[in-house]
C-alpha cells in the first residue's frame, strides 16, 4: 500500500459529538497531554447525519483514517446511536468490498471526561496508519458512493 | 391540498421558511486568530496564520489579536462587520463551550445574524496539545481555520423556531399532583383546564384517613387544597371528562375532551330517597370493594363536586329513582358531550391504582382475612365500613400480620406476571412507611391488638419517615424478616381452626427460625401500579417505560419532561411517589410549563431539519427512519398540475439528530446550521494543497 | 453592578445543582435571577461526582451543560465566590448584603489558561475539591470545568514571589484586591444551600478519621472519576490497587449515638453504583456491602440493585461494629452477621468506604430568619402539600437544604420552588389583575367546575 | 525594555517586597513549607532517577511515610513532572517515573 502518498503527511479526521467527544477532548487539552497533531476534529450535533457516501469521499480526498467519537447511550438523541453504528457498519461492507482496509475507520464512544480513552483511540489510529500506510492516491471507482443512500 | 406551482412547500404556522440555496450576498469573511497571551501564541504561529488565511478567497480581513475575547478584541470584530462589511465571521480562540457565546454576542451586538459565525477551539485542541511540535500545531491551525472559512462561504443566517404559545395549559388527573400543578401554574398567570376521568376531585389521597409524614388527616389536607383551587379563577375544571383526541405541538396543541353527564342536576333535592330507590348494587371502588353502593351515588360525603351521579356502566335504566326527580333533576337519557381546547402545553398526573393480588396470591380472593393496606385504611377510617372499628366479619382483631412488598419487588419465575407478562420488579417506595404509620394507628388505637411485620427490607426513607419505624420497635411491633428467595408461604386454614394462619415465615431475625403465625387478619401492603394510560400513550405519543409508569426523558437531568416537547409528567403516573414527592413533581411540572408558556412564544434553537424542495423526491425515507414523534411526513402537493409527495418538516418536533440526512437518497434533507455540504467543505478544505500554507510551513 | 447594587427577582443562595436548576426554571420564565454561590465554581456535590445512578451517565457529561446555561443565561448574573452576610425585607421583598470574596485575580480578565498555576512553587493539598488526595497550586483554576474559569489565590499561603504576575498573559493578578460588597434587592429567595457528610472523623468506632484505608464515599466518587486525584482507584496509604473493597452502610445515618434518627436516602444507591464501577475497573476485586436493609427505593433503583446482586457484589446483612487496622494498614472489619445467627466475624479488606450520611449544609436560621426542624434541615410546615414553602413568606427551599435527597428528588423540589416563587412574584405584583388576557368573563372569583 | 517597562517592574517588585513585609510571618511558613517540599521533591527525583519506582520502593529509598509519598508523586503527576508506567509485576502497584521534562 505504501505509494507516493507517503511523502505526504498523515490525516486523521475526527468527527466529535457536542455531547461527548469534542468535550473529551477539550478535557484532554485541559490537561495538557500531548497527541499526534494529524488529527482534526470536527464537532458534530450527532453523527447520525453522515452517510456512507461521506466516508467514502473523505477517504478519496485524502483523509487516511476516521475515528467517529459520538456518545453511545449517553446521547441525547433518541436513535441516533444505533443508526450510526448502522451507517459505520454498512460502511465497513463497503471497504471490505473495495479493498480499503476497514481499521481506517473507527467508532468510539467518547464521554465528556474520557480523556484517556480519547487519547488511546489517536494513538491506536496513528499505529495503524504506521501500519498500513497512507490512503492509496487513487481509490477504486466509487460509483455507488456518490449517490447511494446511507 | 394547497396548489403552489413552483413554490411547493407552504409556510404554515411553525415551519420554517425554505432558504434560498445560495444567499444573495456575496461572503465577505472576516479571520480572526486569538493568542490566548501565550497560550495560543507560544505554540502556533499566530501572525502567520492570520497572513496564511487572509490569502484565502472571500476573506476580506484576517487578523491576530492578544486576546479576542476582551473589550478591544472584540471591538476589532463588530467595527470589521460595520466599516468593511464583514458578514461572516470565524475566530480561532479557546473553547467554543467558553467563548463562542461570548462571540456570537458580539457579532450580533454589530448587527450581524449570530448564526454567521463559526468558532474553532485552537487552544484546548491545537497548542494545549501539540506544545513539542509547533510548527505542525501552526498548520494544525490554518487547516482548522481555513475548514472554518469554508464552513463560513456557505453558512446563512438562521432564526430560532419560534411557536406562538397559547397561555393555557391542560391538566390531566384531578388528584394531589394534578390539582397541585393546576394551582401552580393558574397562580402564575396561566389558563388552567383541568380534566378528571372519574366524577369527583382528589383521587386516590381522598381514600386514605391519616397520611405521612405529618399525621395529618388526608381529608383535610385535600380540601384545604381543593379549596385553594376553586378559588383560583382561571382554572377550569371538568369532571367526568376525558381526552379522547390531541394533535398539533408545543404552544399549539388541540385537544378533544369527551365528559360524561352527571346524570343529576347540582340541585337535585331528593338524594338519599333516590339512592334508597335504585335496586343495584355493585362493590364499591371506594371502599375498595369493601362494601357495596347503588348506580346512583356519592363517594363520600364532603365530596367535590358535592352532588351525586349515575354510574352509567351499572344503571339498568330501571326508572326507580325518577319518582323522586322532579323537574328533571335526574336525566337518564343524557348523552356525553365532546369539546375543543387549545392549549399550549399538559400536565399528565394520572395517577395510581394499587396492585391486586391475583387469586391465592398469600390466601388473597380465597380468605376473606387476608385483605389489602388500602383496605384495612378503609376499615380505619371513620366513614369506613365498620366506622373506624378495627373488626371484620363481625369479629374484633385480635392478631394481626402486616406483610411488605406484595407486588412490588418481583422476581421473574417467582411471582406471577402481570396480564402484559411483566412482572413488578420495582419498590413501591410508599408502602414501608404507610404500613408502619398505619401499625403505630392500630396500636394507639387498640393496644391490645399483636401485630407482626413481615418484611425484607424497611425503607422508611424519608424525612420523618424513619421515626415511624423507631415508634414501631418501641410499640412493641414484632418484626420478622424474610429474603426474597424465600417469600412467606401463603396463609391456609387449618382443620378445626376458626381462623388462617401466615404460615411458614422463615424469620431471619431469629436465627432463621420457622414460624407459624395465628392471626385473624393479614394485610398485605401492595404496590402501587400506574392507572391505565393505554389510550392517552397513544392520544399524546408519550412512552411507557419497561415498568408501565411513563417515562420521562432523563430520569436524572429531566425528570417531568417526556419525549415530546410541551407534554409534562407530574406525581405518580411517573412512578411510585407519596403526597409530598407527588407535590414537589407537580411543582416542577408546571415550572417546565410556565417556562415553556409564560413569555406567550416558544423559541426553539434552529437546528432543525430542513428539507430542499428541488431536490425532495417524495420516496418517504426520512418519514421512514425518524426517531421523533410528528417531526416529517408526506404532503401531497401539486407542482404544474401533477401531485407529488414531498416531505414536510415539523419544526418544533424535530431535534435535530439527522437521521434523516443520512438517509435521503436526494440529498434533498439537512440540518440547518450542520448540513452534509458544510462537512464536505470542511474536509476538502482540511486536505487541500492550500496555497495558503505555501511558504509559511 | 458598579454600583454595588443589583435589583432581581429571586436571590437564589448556592449554585449546586439545586440552586441551578431554580435559577434556570425562573429565568426561563423571564425573571432575573441572582445566582450566589460561596465557592469558587458553581457545580456543588454533583459536580464532583463520578457517574450517576441509575443510568451511570457520566456525572461531568450531564452537570456541566446546566452549569454553562447558567453562565450564559441572559437573565441570570452569576456571583461565585460571594456569601450573603445579611436580609433585611422591605415593601418591596428583601434587600440582602453580599460579600464578594477577594480572588486576587480580574474576573472578566482571566481565560482560565492557567500559566499562573504552572509556575507557581508551592503546592497546596486540594482539600475543596479532592479531599487533599492531590494538590493545587497556591494560585489555581478550581478544577477543569469549573465555571467560571477564573484562578484564584490562597494568600494564606503565598510567598509573593511574582511568578504569576509575570506569567499572567492578560494581566489579570491583582494582590491588591479588597472585598467587595453588593446590596442585591429581590422579590424572592431560593435557599439551595445543600448538605455536608457526616464527618470523617465523627464515628470513633470506625476508626476517628485516623485509619489510612478506611475513606468516605465522596472521596471514592472522586477516585472513579476520570479527572479524580490518581485517575485510577488506589488506596490512599501507599497506592496499592485495591483488591478488597467494603462499603459500610449507615455510616452516620440511622445511628442515635451521632444524634442522626434519619436515613440519608442517597447511600444505598451510591454505594451500590460504585460497587458496580469498581467492579469495572477493578475486575478482580472482591466488593462487599455491609447492610442493615437496602432502600432503593427510586424509579429504576431496585432493578440496579437487582443488577448488581447478579453482577457478584456481595450483600451482607450485619452491622459493623468497629473497624480497625492490620500492621499492613489494612481495615479489619468486625460485623454481626445477622443472616448467620448474628455470629460476629472479622474480615480484612484492602480498602474501606463509610456510607456516610447526610447533614445540613448550613443553617440559615441566623442570615434569613427561616428556622430549621429537627436535624437541623429546614423548617416546612406545609411539607405534603407544599414540600419547598418555608415559615417566611417569600422564601423558599429547594435540594437538600430541606432534607437528604437524591439528584431527582433535588431537581423535582428545584422546579417546584420556582413555581412557588413565581406564583408569588405574580400575586405580589402591583396593581395587575392575576386574570390573563385570554381568560373568559368570570361569574365569579372562582374556579370553574363543569361537573 | 522601555524605560517605562523597567519603572513598571520596579514598582512591581517594590509591591511583592511590601507585601512580604506586611504579611511577613505567614510569608514565613510558606517559605518554610516551599523548602520542605523542595527537599521532599529532590529526594523523590533522586529516587526515581534509576527508573520507575512504586510508592512503598519510593517510600523504604526516602524514608518517607507512604501516604506521603503517593501525594507528592500524585502533584508531580498533576502537573507534569512524573508520569505513571503502568503496573509492577504483582500487579498490586503501579510505577512512577520522571517526565522527559525534568530528565532535561
Amino acid at each position: 500500500m505504501k505509494t507516493n502518498a507517503q511523502t505526504r503527511a498523515p490525516k486523521i479526521l475526527i468527527l466529535a459529538t457536542l455531547s461527548g467527544g469534542y468535550r473529551g477532548a477539550d478535557a484532554a487539552g485541559q490537561s495538557q497531554l500531548e497527541y499526534a497533531p494529524d488529527t482534526y476534529i470536527l464537532p458534530v450535533m450527532s453523527a447520525a447525519m453522515f452517510p456512507e457516501s461521506f466516508y467514502w469521499r473523505a477517504f478519496e480526498r485524502g483523509v487516511d483514517g476516521i475515528i467517529v467519537m459520538y456518545s453511545g447511550t449517553d446521547s441525547p438523541y433518541k436513535g441516533a446511536p444505533e443508526k450510526t453504528a448502522e451507517i459505520i457498519n454498512r460502511t465497513y461492507e463497503r471497504m471490505k468490498e473495495r479493498g480499503l482496509d476497514t481499521q481506517r475507520l473507527r467508532l468510539a464512544a467518547i464521554c465528556t471526561v474520557c480523556v484517556r480513552p480519547f487519547l488511546k483511540e489517536i494513538r491506536q489510529m496513528n499505529e495503524v496508519l504506521d501500519e498500513i500506510g497512507l490512503v492509496p492516491s487513487s481509490l477504486p471507482p466509487a460509483r455507488e458512493a456518490q449517490a447511494e443512500p446511507g | 391540498m394547497p396548489d403552489t406551482t413552483g413554490e411547493p412547500v407552504p409556510a404554515e404556522k411553525g415551519q420554517v421558511q425554505p432558504q434560498s440555496a445560495s444567499p444573495d450576498e456575496e461572503p465577505r469573511i472576516g479571520v480572526y486568530v486569538c493568542h490566548c497571551g501565550d497560550n495560543i501564541g507560544d505554540v502556533v504561529d499566530c501572525e502567520q496564520t492570520a497572513e496564511a488565511l487572509g490569502k484565502l478567497g472571500n476573506v476580506v480581513v484576517s487578523r491576530s489579536y492578544i486576546f479576542m475575547c476582551s473589550d478591544p478584541g472584540q471591538k476589532l470584530i463588530t467595527d470589521d462587520i460595520k466599516e468593511k462589511g464583514v458578514n461572516r465571521v470565524v475566530v480561532g480562540a479557546c473553547s467554543m463551550f467558553l467563548h463562542e457565546q461570548t462571540f456570537r454576542q458580539a457579532v450580533s451586538r454589530a448587527g450581524l445574524n449570530p448564526y454567521l459565525y463559526y468558532h474553532i477551539g485552537l487552544r484546548e485542541q491545537d497548542s494545549w496539545v501539540h506544545h513539542e511540535c509547533p510548527e505542525e500545531a501552526t498548520e494544525k491551525a490554518i487547516r482548522l481555520m481555513s475548514a472554518g472559512v469554508a464552513k463560513a462561504r456557505l453558512m446563512r443566517p438562521l432564526e430560532p423556531v419560534r411557536l406562538e404559545a397559547a397561555k393555557h395549559a391542560l391538566v390531566i388527573g384531578g388528584g394531589v399532583a394534578g390539582l397541585r400543578a393546576a394551582l401552580d401554574m393558574a397562580r402564575r398567570g396561566l389558563k388552567v383546564t383541568l380534566v378528571e376521568k372519574t366524577h369527583f376531585l382528589g383521587g386516590r389521597t381522598a381514600q386514605w384517613e391519616h397520611v405521612f409524614p405529618t399525621d395529618e388527616d388526608a381529608r383535610t389536607l385535600l380540601r384545604g387544597l381543593i379549596e385553594k383551587v376553586l378559588a383560583e379563577p382561571n382554572i377550569t375544571i371538568h369532571t367526568g371528562a376525558e381526552v379522547v383526541a390531541a394533535k398539533g405541538y408545543v404552544g399549539d396543541f388541540q385537544i378533544r375532551i369527551r365528559q360524561q353527564p352527571r346524570g343529576v342536576s347540582d340541585d337535585f333535592e331528593a338524594v338519599e330517597q333516590a339512592i334508597a330507590a335504585c335496586p343495584v348494587e355493585v362493590p364499591d371502588e371506594f371502599d375498595y370493594g369493601l362494601t357495596t353502593r347503588k348506580a346512583i351515588y356519592r363517594p363520600y360525603e364532603e365530596c367535590t363536586p358535592a352532588g351525586v351521579v349515575i354510574d352509567w356502566e351499572h344503571c339498568t335504566r330501571c326508572e326507580k329513582c325518577l319518582e323522586f326527580s322532579n323537574n328533571g333533576g335526574i336525566r337518564l337519557d343524557d348523552a356525553p358531550h365532546e369539546f375543543e381546547i387549545n392549549v399550549g402545553a399538559m400536565v399528565v398526573a394520572t395517577g395510581f391504582r394499587p396492585y391486586e393480588p391475583p387469586q391465592g396470591e398469600l390466601g388473597y380472593g380465597e380468605f376473606p382475612e387476608v385483605i389489602t393496606l388500602p383496605q384495612l385504611e378503609r376499615i380505619l377510617a371513620s366513614d369506613g365500613p365498620t366506622g373506624g372499628r378495627l373488626e371484620w366479619n363481625g369479629h374484633p382483631i385480635r392478631n394481626l400480620a402486616m406483610i411488605h412488598c406484595v407486588g412490588s419487588r418481583q422476581i421473574e419465575g417467582v411471582h406471577k406476571p402481570q396480564p402484559d407478562g411483566n412482572v413488578n420488579d420495582y419498590c413501591s417506595r410508599v408502602c414501608c412507611t404507610a404500613t408502619l404509620s398505619a401499625a403505630n394507628q392500630i396500636r394507639e388505637y387498640f393496644p391490645d391488638v399483636n401485630i407482626f411485620d413481615v418484611y425484607e427490607d424497611i425503607r422508611t426513607y424519608g424525612r420523618g419517615h424513619e421515626d415511624y419505624y423507631l415508634q414501631a420497635s418501641e410499640n412493641r411491633i414484632t418484626f420478622l424478616r424474610y429474603v426474597a428467595e424465600e417469600t412467606p408461604e401463603g396463609v391456609k386454614a387449618q382443620k378445626g381452626d376458626q381462623q388462617p394462619r401466615l404460615g411458614r415465615v422463615k424469620d431471619h431475625l431469629t436465627w432463621g427460625e420457622e414460624i407459624e403465625l395465628p392471626v385473624d387478619l393479614v394485610v398485605l401492603a401492595v404496590g402501587v401500579m400506574p392507572s391505565p394510560v393505554d389510550d392517552l400513550v397513544v392520544v399524546f405519543k408519550i412512552s411507557p417505560g419497561h415498568d408501565r409508569f411513563l417515562l420521562e426523558v432523563h430520569p436524572k437531568l429531566r425528570p417531568v419532561e417526556t419525549a415530546v416537547t410541551g407534554i409534562v409528567l407530574a406525581g405518580a403516573a411517573q412512578g411510585p411517589m407519596n403526597i409530598q414527592e407527588s407535590c414537589a413533581a407537580a411543582g416542577a411540572a408546571a415550572s417546565k410549563v410556565e417556562g415553556l408558556l409564560s413569555q406567550g412564544r416558544v423559541e426553539l434553537e434552529p437546528y432543525v431539519a430542513q428539507v430542499d424542495p428541488e431536490r425532495c423526491q417524495g420516496t418517504g425515507e426520512c418519514v421512514r427512519v425518524c426517531p421523533q414523534e410528528d417531526a416529517i411526513h408526506l404532503e401531497t402537493f401539486s407542482v404544474s398540475g401533477r401531485e407529488v409527495q414531498r416531505a414536510v418538516v415539523t419544526p418544533a418536533n424535530c431535534n435535530g439528530c439527522g437521521v434523516c440526512v443520512s438517509a435521503c437518497p436526494n440529498r434533498a434533507i439537512d440540518v440547518q446550521g450542520w448540513r452534509l455540504d458544510d462537512y464536505e467543505a470542511m474536509v476538502d478544505a482540511l486536505t487541500a494543497e492550500i496555497p495558503a500554507l505555501e511558504g509559511v510551513v | 453592578m458598579s454600583d454595588n447594587r443589583l435589583d432581581v427577582d429571586t436571590l437564589v443562595v448556592g449554585g449546586g445543582i439545586a440552586g441551578m436548576q431554580a435559577s434556570l426554571d425562573l429565568a426561563d420564565q423571564g425573571y432575573q435571577v441572582a445566582l450566589v454561590e460561596r465557592d469558587p465554581s458553581i457545580g456543588g456535590k454533583m459536580i464532583g461526582l463520578s457517574k450517576v445512578f441509575p443510568t451511570l451517565d457520566c456525572c461531568s457529561c450531564i452537570t456541566t451543560p446546566k452549569m454553562a446555561a447558567v453562565a450564559h443565561h441572559d437573565n441570570i448574573p452569576l456571583l461565585t465566590y460571594s456569601e450573603v452576610e445579611s436580609v433585611a425585607s422591605n415593601k418591596n421583598g428583601f434587600v440582602a448584603q453580599v460579600l464578594r470574596k477577594p480572588r486576587y485575580v480580574q474576573e472578566e480578565d482571566c481565560t482560565g489558561c492557567r500559566s499562573c498555576e504552572l509556575v507557581c512553587p508551592i503546592d497546596l493539598p486540594d482539600d475543596e475539591n479532592e479531599f487533599g488526595r492531590t494538590s493545587h497550586r497556591v494560585i489555581y483554576v478550581p478544577f477543569t470545568t469549573a465555571v467560571p474559569q477564573t484562578a484564584l489565590i490562597d494568600l494564606d499561603h503565598c510567598i509573593y514571589c511574582g511568578k504569576c504576575i509575570k506569567a499572567c498573559p492578560p494581566d489579570a493578578i491583582d494582590f491588591t484586591q479588597q472585598p467587595e460588597h453588593l446590596e442585591i434587592e429581590a422579590k424572592t429567595i431560593v435557599l439551595a444551600t445543600g448538605y455536608e457528610v457526616t464527618p470523617y472523623d465523627a464515628k470513633k468506632e470506625y476508626g476517628a478519621g485516623k485509619l489510612g484505608n478506611v475513606i468516605d464515599a465522596l472521596m471514592m466518587e472522586r477516585l472513579l472519576a476520570p479527572t479524580g486525584p490518581y485517575g485510577r482507584v488506589l488506596r490512599p496509604s501507599d497506592g496499592k490497587q485495591p483488591d478488597s473493597i467494603a462499603y459500610v452502610q449507615c455510616a452516620g445515618s440511622r445511628d442515635l449515638t451521632l444524634g442522626v434518627s434519619y436515613c440519608s436516602r442517597v447511600c444505598c444507591m451510591y454505594a451500590i453504583k460504585q460497587a458496580m464501577l469498581l467492579s469495572g475497573a477493578l475486575p478482580m476485586a472482591d466488593i462487599t456491602i455491609y447492610y442493615m436493609d437496602i432502600r432503593t427505593f427510586g424509579k429504576g433503583y431496585e432493578q440496579f440493585y437487582q443488577n448488581a446482586k447478579t453482577m457478584g457484589i456481595e450483600f451482607v446483612k450485619g452491622k459493623v461494629a468497629r473497624i480497625t487496622e492490620d500492621e499492613n494498614q489494612n481495615p479489619v472489619v468486625r460485623v454481626e452477621l445477622i443472616d448467620e445467627n448474628s455470629r460476629v466475624a472479622e474480615r480484612t479488606h484492602d480498602l474501606v468506604v463509610l456510607s456516610v450520611g447526610m447533614l445540613p449544609g448550613w443553617n440559615p436560621q441566623a442570615t434569613f430568619g427561616v428556622p430549621v426542624a429537627e436535624a437541623g434541615f429546614i423548617q416546612i410546615p406545609d411539607c405534603n402539600v407544599s414540600p419547598t414553602v418555608t415559615t417566611q413568606p417569600g422564601i423558599y427551599a429547594t435540594g437538600t437544604a430541606a432534607g437528604p435527597m437524591d439528584i431527582v428528588d433535588t431537581i423535582m423540589t428545584a422546579g417546584a420552588a420556582a413555581a412557588e416563587a413565581a406564583a408569588y412574584m405574580q400575586n405580589h405584583k402591583e396593581q395587575e389583575p392575576a386574570v390573563p388576557e385570554a381568560a373568559p368573563a368570570m361569574r365569579d372569583k372562582r374556579s370553574t367546575v363543569h361537573a | 525594555m522601555t524605560a517605562k517597562e523597567r519603572d513598571e517592574a520596579k514598582k512591581q517588585t517594590e509591591m511583592l517586597a511590601a507585601l512580604r513585609k506586611q504579611h511577613s510571618d505567614q510569608v514565613k511558613q510558606a517559605q518554610a513549607l516551599l523548602k520542605e517540599q523542595q527537599n521532599v521533591r529532590k529526594t523523590l527525583r533522586g529516587a526515581m532517577k534509576a527508573g520507575p519506582r512504586t510508592v512503598p520502593q519510593l517510600a523504604e529509598a526516602t524514608g518517607l511515610p507512604s501516604a506521603e509519598v503517593l501525594w507528592q508523586v500524585t502533584a508531580m503527576k498533576k502537573y507534569g513532572l512524573v508520569i505513571e508506567e503502568g503496573l509492577n509485576e504483582d500487579y498490586e502497584y503501579y510505577l512512577y517515573a520522571l517526565s522527559e521534562e525534568v530528565k532535561r
